[in-house]
């Protein structure tokens, strides 16, 4: 058939359901959506989408079976950087786009000529948390880390970048992301001499009970959360009381009634929040917005390329320009396989119980 | 030399003396029975000389040498073998293949001539399997040598452990209570093995409760009662003894009994 | 006709089913699991040696299967050796940590054993996932390719990368279950059943149950740890994962739904287990649930694995 | 010493968790020599249909209340469906059924209910108790409380019962229970009906410190089983102990030494104790002449 | 009391027992002799309901048998000590009696055990450690013991003399012989062909799964084959 077939292989269950499972939905709903439409130059598109639950192994097969059975024209998906780095073996040899939906630097540094991924990189988050604490005159801070590979691919590069904004990290703990308690790590980081503020890259349950933690040791520094939390449920399970004041740099999606008339985010991110929140009835999460912007970049790029052969597909994803997505505006090119830029990231704040935007 | 000898071997279980202070000798082709009431500790002796359990004080020679406490697979290789009251049996494996198991000192060889399949291998394995027919035989119990283990029933299986324990080429051989579960018939059948291997040059340690089978193959008897040994002698004489017949037979018709 | 050994027999339908299935293959992708099945296969039948015959459980056998990988993605980088070689290196690093954790662990017994293991391989899978620096953390690390292939290339034989791995991974599953079936039948496979027999009994005949346990613990490492590095190698990337507590359990499971005792069954485990989840992406959303009541179902029908069950089943109706 | 305190809160909070898993535990092993692997789920049972109910309207004790019934009638089912038809297998098979029963209710869990991640209040508010210079959650002393209360219980039901020594001589040996009059199926129903019960309990009094998603019953299994294993596996107390036991050297690890490897210390400390005493600290050596 | 009719049983695909007919009327001692791997502790597993049956029928006090749980069987007054003993060694000795008692809650329970510490002083003794530390002997008392605590109509002996010593073995057919004035029926299974002989008072002949010979004690024991074959003499 005429049909473009695009393959997803994300990690929908297993430990980072949390990123694969917003992203499955995404993908499905828009995969609809466009079709109801009439699909990209009149041709309707079939998607091929399998969980990996997470897991590098499965992510390969999975990557294999794409492009040797299913014989589909791009790929997206790659929850994890280890699903990602599995999948962008395969595609690379077999030459086929892969769009990756995971955040470490590594995936796109140094470019490889089929690999563009679309969340911006946990460096990224750093450093936006930095000039926030660099602005509140923030110098030594004490850091608490999930040890999954969202939490520990963060820790890794906050304490790289941190001297560059001149701080220092006095403390580094970590917690297992199934620990139910992180008391004892908060009391050792509220002990250290001169902490001024906490970090936390983290994602699933564990930034919650640091939250809960944080306030039941009645530790009255900033605490930073990652973006790795970036959603009302967040709010939810740590308490509205302890969450109060808590800072992280998140994506216009989470603020979307917030953002100015005239953002030229508010109308992409409405739209898609809108819209998953109907269908699914949940919350609309940073890492389904991934997926949105990763289905968007591939849309844009078979609209203009004009043809489903991956070479095309290829190069046109390398010419995307000004492309506004829920994460942000994607400019890529030869050299930058991303194409955003740390404005991408908002910090927000919570106040009253909600998320706001911190000036 | 005495082949087995042992000297004032002794235990406690929770402060309880279960042995305390025996003594005995064995010698090739001699036949010595250790008789007494329940519990008096036969099975304790037995399970202190194979090292089974650690004894508390004594020691136990064989050819002179002092093997006290010594793992049961080392005694094995100097020559000591023997059955169980409680049954040990490989449930998992084959009535060949439990016989054969006896061989192991005998058939083991390199892991990695194993694990290769070398020619060294196999030979070792088929001779090994030709020495445990012939004992299954000697039982008789070569008809059911494919079957597993499992499921024999018990008589079969007490006579199974007697050929997997000959199968080591014993110096000193350890029967615990070999005829239980055997009539009168079935007795005299292993009455006759124990005999024979007796008159090979085996130096054998029996426990039994069949006086039949005790006095008529015993060179000497042992009586233990409450963990001490009580008296020993010729089996005719023990069983005269007044103090045997109050702790143990209960008649002396007991001892020659025809049941 | 003289009637087949259960030894050959195996071997002969585990070559047939290397050999002939690639006929069947519709495309590249049915190489890659067959690869996947092989290379699972091999590993199952460490634990056919550990668990089926010698009848010890081990819950950290994947941490043996992450030293292999990780030594295949490290060695050459950090010693520059080539990554054959650090398979290798793999195995008797391996091997060696088997035997130094096995003396003091396999004192214990059943689920303490499972337990002591269970530990062992948490640590190891925890060292991998925490020394960012050598090993990449949880992101995982890139593995160097093994260069077999281009080799291949030299000589004229031009295979794609599906198909060489099929082959490579399939050859090894030969030699490995060529090895555990001929120590089977031997006398040292035999004093390895004794000892779960009756480990009392198996020492009166004079077998070392300590060192006996021992080797076939280090032997079942060796296993793992090749598996672990032919992933790594077939894989060119390697995560933690690898030698997590869930492919720990992975293997014991394909061991147990196969048969446990015998080899051929426990690789036609691992090959329904690692089949399964490709299957059940029809269901989707449902694959979890589906693959639980599978297990289930076995289990309860098959009690003693897929494979000793059918043979009784076929043989009852023969008689 | 204020340092000290706050580390030990933590690790009780956190141990009085694992010991409810533990516990969990003994009854179904005491009862059939398996360990179940499926306990885990019934704890994330207990925490997510205590969340539903409460969502849909029901007040929290009630929501609780069906959590624990309605789990407890899963683990029967569970017995019913999958452990009694496979009677007489071997232990490894049980194993087995046990893990694929694991999988399914995960897999169920994130059909019938969601994927996300939930909690419900604290049953005593969440205004953090002083003692000295250190914290604890009033919710921290309900689990404690609720460990201390399953133990006691248990004790009693094993030592001062005719029908808890049933359970024993049931996994000691089936035959002769039967032939003493013993129904083990009922035994077996029972035990399992229990331990759902508790595992679920463990998930409605753990919840609110701990939240619950359809994914953290194979954590909690992990460390219950770790807990029970350094006790000794089948003995109230020794659950009990080694649950608190982990939790503790796991805080005290996180908090003087290194957080990274609290875990490690926690499982070295385990095979330290099994090289010494392999059958873990207070579990009884089988006795079996030969 | 107890009748069994063309009973049938196998292990697996294989038949053990073919066909079996047996009767015991109440206050009888009946014997049954054979040799190892005849088939008697299949019989008595299949009586008390640890076996399956594959055919036939076994009717207790006019009732159909073949149909009840094993676990129920005691309440109907059939109780059973078994071959290889079967104590549970982790429960101490009197924890075993108790067990044995389980269907009873009254106070005949603890006369019920003085009278079992009376038979067997050895078991008074060791009351509080573990069975499974006992001596061999002790074990199969505690067995015969604890069968005896569940108040049987009917009991079934698999070898009760076995690895005891001949002045308990004596003690033993004592007991039986007294469980007689009791009004308790016994089926005994015996390698001590002998003294189950001049205890009972019929015994049956079993070989390879079936009966072969039946008749009154006092006839078997005079029987020449009888005595050639099973009593050794
Ligand atoms: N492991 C143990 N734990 C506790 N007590 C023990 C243990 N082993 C032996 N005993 C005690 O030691 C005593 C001797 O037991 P042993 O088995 O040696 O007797 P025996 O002479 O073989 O008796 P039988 O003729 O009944 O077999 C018994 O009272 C027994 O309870
Ligand atoms: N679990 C089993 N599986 C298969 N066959 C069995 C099993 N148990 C017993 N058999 C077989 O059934 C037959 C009868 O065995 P049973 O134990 O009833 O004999 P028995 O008369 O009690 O012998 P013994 O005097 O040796 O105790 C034997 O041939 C035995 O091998
Ligand atoms: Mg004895
Ligand atoms: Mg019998």
């Amino acid at each position: 058939s005429a049909e473009i077939k695009i393959g997803a292989s994300v990690s929908a269950t297993g430990p980072a359901a949390f990123l694969g499972d917003p992203e499955a939905k995404t993908l499905e709903m828009l995969v609809e959506e466009i079709n109801a439409k009439g699909g990209i130059n009149g041709e309707k598109i079939e998607l091929v989408l399998y969980d990996d639950g997470g897991d590098p192994n499965k992510a390969r097969t999975f990557a294999t079976r794409l492009i040797e059975n299913d014989e589909v024209q791009a790929i997206i998906g790659g929850s994890t950087t280890g699903t990602s780095m599995s999948i962008l073996s395969v595609a690379e040899d077999a030459e086929i786009p892969f769009i990756s939906l995971a955040g470490a630097i590594d995936i796109v540094q140094p470019v490889k000529p089929y690999t563009f991924k679309t969340p911006h990189t946990d460096r990224m988050a750093c450093q936006k948390i930095f000039e926030d604490m660099q602005k509140r005159g923030i110098e030594t801070i004490g850091m608490i880390s999930g040890t999954d590979g969202f939490g520990a691919s963060m820790q890794a590069q906050c304490k790289d970048v941190a001297g560059e904004y001149g701080i220092k990290i006095a403390a580094d703990e970590t917690y297992d992301p199934k620990d139910a308690d992180m008391t004892a790590q908060l009391t050792k980081i509220r002990n250290t001499e001169g902490v001024q503020a906490v970090l936390n890259p983290g994602f699933g349950q564990g930034p919650a009970i640091v939250t809960r933690n944080y306030r039941q040791l009645g530790i009255e520094l900033p605490l930073y959360q990652s973006h790795g939390v970036a959603s009302d449920g967040f709010i939810e399970l740590a308490g509205k009381d302890a969450v109060e004041g808590v800072r992280l740099p998140g994506t216009a999606l989470l603020v979307a009634d917030l953002l100015a008339e005239d953002d030229p985010q508010k109308p992409v991110v409405m739209a898609y929040k809108t819209a998953y929140e109907e269908r699914h009835n949940e919350p609309v999460s940073t890492f389904g917005g991934y997926a949105h912007d990763g289905f968007a970049l591939l849309v844009d790029a078979l609209t203009r390329a004009g043809s489903a052969e991956p070479e095309a597909i290829r190069d046109a994803l390398e010419a995307t320009s000004a492309l506004v997505g829920t994460t942000g505006v994607y400019t890529m090119s030869a050299e930058d396989h991303l194409g955003l830029d740390l404005s991408a990231f908002r910090m927000l704040e919570v106040k009253g119980g909600t998320w706001s935007l911190v000036e | 030399m005495t082949l087995l000898s042992i000297e004032g071997l002794g235990i406690a279980f929770g402060g309880i003396k279960a042995v305390h202070d025996v003594s005995l000798k064995v010698d090739p082709g001699e036949i010595v029975s250790i008789i007494g009431p329940n519990g008096a500790g036969k099975t304790t002796l037995f399970n202190m000389i194979s090292g089974i359990y650690q004894p508390d004080s004594g020691c136990v020679l064989l050819e002179g040498e002092d093997v006290t406490g010594m793992a049961p697979f080392r005694l094995a290789s100097r020559g000591m073998s023997r059955t169980f009251q409680n049954l040990q049996i490989f449930q998992n494996m084959t009535v060949l293949e439990n016989a054969i198991a006896g061989f192991h000192l005998q058939e083991r060889g390199a892991v990695l001539a194993d694990l290769l399949h070398l020619p060294s291998s196999r030979r070792r394995a088929r001779a090994a399997e030709a020495g445990a027919r012939a004992l299954l035989a000697r039982v008789g119990l070569e008809r059911a040598a494919d079957r597993e283990a499992g499921s024999l029933s018990y008589g079969s299986l007490k006579r199974l452990e007697i050929a997997r324990a000959l199968a080591l080429r014993p110096k000193v051989l350890l029967l615990d209570e070999p005829a239980a579960g055997c009539n009168a018939v079935e007795t005299e059948e292993i009455d006759q093995l124990i005999a024979e291997v007796a008159a090979s040059g085996v130096a054998i340690l029996l426990v039994e409760h069949d006086m039949k089978l005790v006095m008529r193959i015993s060179s000497h008897v042992v009586v233990l009662d409450q963990g001490e040994k009580i008296a020993e002698g010729a089996p005719a004489e023990v069983s005269r003894d007044p103090a045997v017949i109050a702790a143990y037979l209960g008649s002396e018709e007991a001892a020659h009994a025809d049941g | 006709m003289p009637r087949l050994s259960a030894k050959s027999a195996t071997l002969l339908v585990l070559a047939a089913l290397v050999v002939v299935s690639p006929l069947f293959f519709p495309s590249g992708y049915y190489y890659r699991v067959g690869a996947l099945i092989f290379v699972n296969g091999l590993a199952v039948t460490g634990i056919v040696i550990l668990t089926g015959y010698a009848g010890q459980i081990s819950l950290g056998h994947a941490g043996f299967a992450g030293i292999g990988g990780y030594a295949c993605a490290l060695a050459p980088v950090h010693l520059g050796l080539p990554p054959a070689l650090a398979a290798v290196l793999g195995v008797l690093i391996s091997g060696a940590l088997a035997y130094l954790v096995g003396r003091p662990i396999l004192r214990l017994k059943g689920y303490y054993l499972a337990v002591a293991t269970l530990g062992f391989g948490i640590l190891v899978s925890m060292v991998l996932n925490n020394e960012r620096q050598l090993t990449g953390g949880p992101d995982g690390i890139i593995v160097p390719d093994l260069g077999l292939r281009g080799l291949l290339k030299d000589w004229g034989l031009n295979i794609s990368n599906g198909e060489f791995w099929y082959f490579f991974c399939g050859i090894a599953l030969l030699i490995g279950a060529w090895i555990a079936l001929n120590l089977r039948q031997s006398p040292t496979g035999r004093a390895l059943r004794a000892l779960h027999g009756s480990e009392i009994a198996a020492q009166t005949v004079g077998i070392d149950v300590a060192r006996l346990k021992l080797q076939a613990f280090v032997i079942s490492a060796v296993y793992a740890s090749v598996a672990g590095s032919l992933l790594a190698l077939q894989n060119k990337f390697i995560t933690p994962d690898v030698a997590g507590f869930m492919h720990s359990i992975e293997m014991v499971t394909m061991a147990v739904l196969g048969g446990a005792g015998s080899v051929l069954g426990a690789i036609l485990g691992a090959g329904v287990l690692t089949l399964l989840p490709q299957v059940l992406t029809v269901f989707a959303e449902f694959e979890q649930l589906v693959l639980g009541l599978v297990m289930m179902l076995m289990m309860i029908f098959l009690r003693e694995g897929l494979l000793p069950s059918l043979l009784r089943k076929l043989r009852g109706r023969d008689e | 010493m204020s340092e000290l305190l706050q580390f030990l809160f933590s690790g009780l909070t956190v141990g009085a968790v694992y010991a409810l898993v533990a516990l969990g535990f003994t009854i179904i092993y005491n009862a059939s020599d398996v360990v179940n692997f499926a306990q885990g789920e019934f704890v994330m049972l207990g925490g997510m249909i205590t969340w539903f109910a409460y969502q849909a309207g029901l007040p929290l004790p009630l929501a609780a209340l069906v959590a624990i019934l309605a789990t407890a009638a899963l683990g029967v089912t569970l017995n019913k469906l999958a452990i009694e038809p496979a009677r007489g297998a071997p232990v490894v098979s049980l194993i087995i059924i046990t893990i694929g029963a694991s999988v399914f209710i995960q897999g169920a869990a994130q059909q019938v209910f969601d994927k996300q991640i939930h909690s419900f209040p604290a049953f005593s508010g969440d205004t953090p108790l002083r003692v000295l210079e250190a914290t604890i959650q009033p919710q921290s002393l309900w689990v404690i409380g609720g460990a201390l209360v399953v133990f006691v219980g248990l004790w009693l039901f094993f030592t001062r019962t005719l029908i808890g020594r049933a359970v024993l001589a049931t996994s000691n040996n089936r035959l002769a229970a039967q032939l003493v009059g013993i129904n083990t199926n009922f035994v077996m129903t029972l035990s399992f009906a229990l331990s759902a019960g508790i595992g679920a309990l463990a998930g409605v009094l753990a919840t609110p410190i701990t939240l619950t998603a359809y994914n953290v019953g194979i954590g909690f299994a992990l460390k219950g089983f770790a807990g029970a294993m350094l006790g000794g596996m089948g003995n109230p107390k020794g659950a009990l102990v080694g649950g608190f036991l982990i939790g503790l050297i796991e805080a005290l690890t996180a908090g003087y030494l290194s957080s990274t490897y609290k875990e490690a210390v926690a499982f070295v400390v385990i095979l330290l104790v099994l090289f010494f005493m392999p059958q873990g600290l207070f579990g009884s050596k089988s006795t079996e002449r030969v | 009391m107890l009748t069994v009719e063309g009973l049938r049983s196998r292990y697996g695909r294989i038949e053990v027992l073919h066909g079996i007919d047996l009767h015991v009327d109440s206050g009888e001692i009946v014997t049954v002799v054979g040799a190892n791997g005849a088939g008697k502790t299949t019989l008595l597993r299949c009586l008390s309901g640890v076996q399956p049956l594959s055919s036939g029928t076994i009717t207790f006090r006019g009732e159909p048998l073949h149909l009840v749980p094993a676990y129920r069987r005691l309440a109907r007054g059939l109780a059973h000590s078994p071959e290889g003993r079967q104590i549970f060694t982790n429960l101490t000795v009197e924890e075993n009696l108790r067990l044995g008692a389980f269907l009873y809650t009254d106070e005949r329970v603890e006369k019920d055990m003085d009278d079992a510490f009376q038979m067997f002083p050895i078991l008074k003794e060791k009351r509080n450690l573990v069975a499974g530390g006992l001596s061999g002997g002790q074990q199969q008392m505690l067995a015969m013991a604890r069968a005896l605590m569940g108040r049987p109509f009917c009991l079934l002996l698999d070898e009760p003399s076995m690895g005891l010593a001949p002045i308990v073995v004596q003690q033993i057919f004592e007991v039986i012989s007294g469980l007689k004035a009791l009004g308790v029926t016994v089926l005994l299974v015996e390698q001590n062909a002998f003294g189950a002989l001049k205890i009972a008072d019929r015994g049956y002949v079993m070989e390879t799964g079936r009966i072969t010979m039946q008749g009154p004690s006092e006839e078997l024991i005079s029987n020449p084959r009888i005595r050639e074959a099973y009593l050794g003499l």
